[in-house]
């Protein structure tokens, strides 16, 4: 249930853009949503619309969420790789730390052709907020 | 858009003072200083500490913190030991090495700050690493109302990294609560230039060979002469804390 | 295509030996035991000294090298003092704090790789940064058949940051000449650790009270009790570069 | 003079490229030179060719350069700015510290607005190789 608090996090940066263009009603955010932090899609939007019902400009709010494909990067070897690589080598508890603290990620793997712990995250990792539309 | 940074200032709400207990130099003093404090002011105190030093997070071995975790509540809470709610990177790496570039160090803290509840706190107490990197910029631009308590040791090299610190916080007009000299020698070579910054010499801390026994027992470190020397100098940090609000 | 790591190995190919000194935790003393190495070795060896610590770069103050620049040639020549190419962050800061993120730190190591002509070299020692960041992961990556002191102090709370150090050293076969335990108390509470790890003991070095009035004059820092024990230790570094080469 | 250092650079990488790419003579090397390291081309120029004399796949080879302007970005208001504003607050030493390291600018530049020094150098910092042509 820490999908919660990311959830307070989207809200918190929509009002912000709202505020900024002069935006009363939220008609539809796009979140991305970064295939290393594994979120519940289900949880997060149970949490979005339980947090937009209290909140005027957002009780009408419709979110999209899209998924964004993991990689990484060996700054050693260049060789890059996905979560699909990643996750053979997680057991259960790096995983759930990985999906709280992606860069967890960075005490567990190692690049899959160099073994170097030297690597980036370079695209995946955590929730954005894309698009905030509203009228 | 990053939504993180926006949560911030709510996650902070109800912290009533935050001090990032700071240095520029390492090896000083600093986590054993915010741990100590940690547990002082836990004895009348609402209080949490936050270890910042992802390469090499200490607090959990002054504290003995060995199998806590947080829990789960629309984010994470920090476990408590010795009445302190404590967050640290160890709760996700395990104790291993954690090779981090500045961007993912940046990334790993946004992320704590974002989701960890503190809720109601009298005192955040920042344990930071050395330098004046990715952390310790982060701190100053995320972190609400932070303000610094800044250790040094007597000697000339530390001082030089320490003087850099100070001169970005005070360029940058934070708050910093003063100046506090651990393993002090007499007389103080560094009081002068304390007093020249127009900062507040808090005062000194013994060298107490007493101290690396006590590691890992709260109990025992609030009784060495460390800890006790520390408390004594709880006063002087409080009046800082009265007077910023006073002048508000 | 950035052209600065293409050129590094020929600006290393006429060093016999590159030493860093790290430690993963601060404050242990590796500014120190890298300039007073240096210092030693320079008694007859061509000796280079390099300062990574981009926030605290410490080994100036050590050596008392105030007024020093280096001078180009083809690239930057590092000054001489003590009979010590040096090069140090400080000649491009003039002392002023380097509030350097994580990229920055790599591009400014870089830099000085790609720029710096050390010449003909016996020895180029690196005083290291605190830390598994930027620092140490570039030079792992860009510098050539570098070699590793690790240096700790006997306190649990050194040994938890210079575990993860040594794991991540040993994991990636990196050569590892062995652990300098500084602040020594008797027995060493490290020593089997060391030895766990097939790791070598290369001794200790005295808690030295004399040694901050040393600090900036190179000649007493050698007379020291702190410079004799180092250089006593000298032989047992020595011996493990001739066992490398001999294995190649 | 420290061009030649740099000038040692852009061969070792056109070289690394050139056999990669399985090329026997080099026809034109293009570089990019970052507005904020202050290369002085003259030197530059001298120096490349001086040094792809002595090498057989080089003597033919031209030198293109490009000037990348510069940006600083600064993190805390995202204000952006350049070299030509951050020139009037350098002096003669800390503009030459600047020209040997980019990185020293922060240790001598605010953001011109906010006055933070948490500023990313986001374009023209230093020298690139951008292509290599050749047979
Ligand atoms: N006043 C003191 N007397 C004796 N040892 C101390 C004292 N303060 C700190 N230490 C020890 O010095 C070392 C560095 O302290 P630490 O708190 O880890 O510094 P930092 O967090 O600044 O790197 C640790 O081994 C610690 O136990
Ligand atoms: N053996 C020793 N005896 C006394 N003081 C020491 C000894 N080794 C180091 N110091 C002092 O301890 C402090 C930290 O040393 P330093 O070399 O700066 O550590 P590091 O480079 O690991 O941060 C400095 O003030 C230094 O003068
Ligand atoms: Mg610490
Ligand atoms: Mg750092
Ligand atoms: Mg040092
Ligand atoms: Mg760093
Ligand atoms: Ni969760
Ligand atoms: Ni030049
Ligand atoms: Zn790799
Ligand atoms: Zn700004």
């Amino acid at each position: 249930m820490h999908e919660w608090a990311l959830a307070e996090s989207i809200l918190a940066a929509a009002e912000k853009t709202a505020t900024q263009e002069h935006l009363k009603t939220i008609k539809e955010l796009t979140i991305n949503l970064g295939e290393l932090q594994q979120i519940d899609r289900g949880i997060l939007r149970f949490a979005l619309k339980a947090l937009a019902d209290e909140h005027p400009s957002f009780t009408k709010a419709k979110f999209v969420f899209k998924t964004e494909k993991s990689q990484f990067t060996c700054n050693v070897c260049a060789h890059t790789w996905d979560y699909k690589d990643l996750k053979k080598t997680l057991g259960a508890t790096e995983a759930e730390a990985v999906h709280f603290i992606p860069e967890a990620a960075l005490a567990y793997v190692r690049c899959v052709r160099c073994g170097s712990p030297d690597f980036q995250i370079t695209k995946g990792r955590g929730v954005t907020l894309a698009t905030v539309k509203g009228t | 858009m990053d939504p993180r940074p926006s949560i911030i200032a709510t996650r902070f709400a109800r912290i009533k003072t935050v001090i990032a207990v700071a240095s520029g130099k390492g090896g000083v003093g600093k986590s054993m200083i915010a741990a100590t404090l940690a547990l002082s002011l836990a004895k009348n105190h609402r209080v949490g500490l936050f270890d910042l030093d992802v390469y090499g997070p200490s607090a959990h071995l002054i504290l003995g913190a060995s199998d806590l975790q947080p829990t789960e509540d629309k984010g994470l809470v920090p476990p408590r030991i010795s009445n302190v709610s404590f967050m640290s990177p160890v709760f996700f790496t395990q104790g291993r090495a954690s090779p981090l570039r500045g961007s993912d160090v940046t990334n790993m803290i946004l992320e704590l700050l974002a989701i960890t509840q503190w809720r109601k706190l009298d005192y955040l107490i920042l344990d930071m690493p050395p330098g004046i990197g990715d952390e310790t910029l982060d701190v100053i631009r995320f972190v609400p109302n932070c303000t610094f308590l800044v250790v040094t040791t007597p000697s000339k090299v530390a001082m030089g990294a320490v003087d850099k610190l100070l001169d970005i916080l005070q360029e940058l007009h934070r708050p910093i609560i003063g100046i506090l000299e651990n393993m002090a020698t007499e007389p103080s070579p560094i009081k002068d230039d304390i007093t020249k910054r127009s900062l507040r010499y808090l005062g000194s801390l013994p060298y107490d060979p007493s101290l690396e026994a006590a590691l890992g027992h709260p109990e025992k470190i609030l009784t060495t002469p460390f800890g006790q020397s520390l408390r004594r100098l709880l006063p002087a940090i409080e009046r800082y804390e009265t007077a910023a609000s006073s002048n508000k």
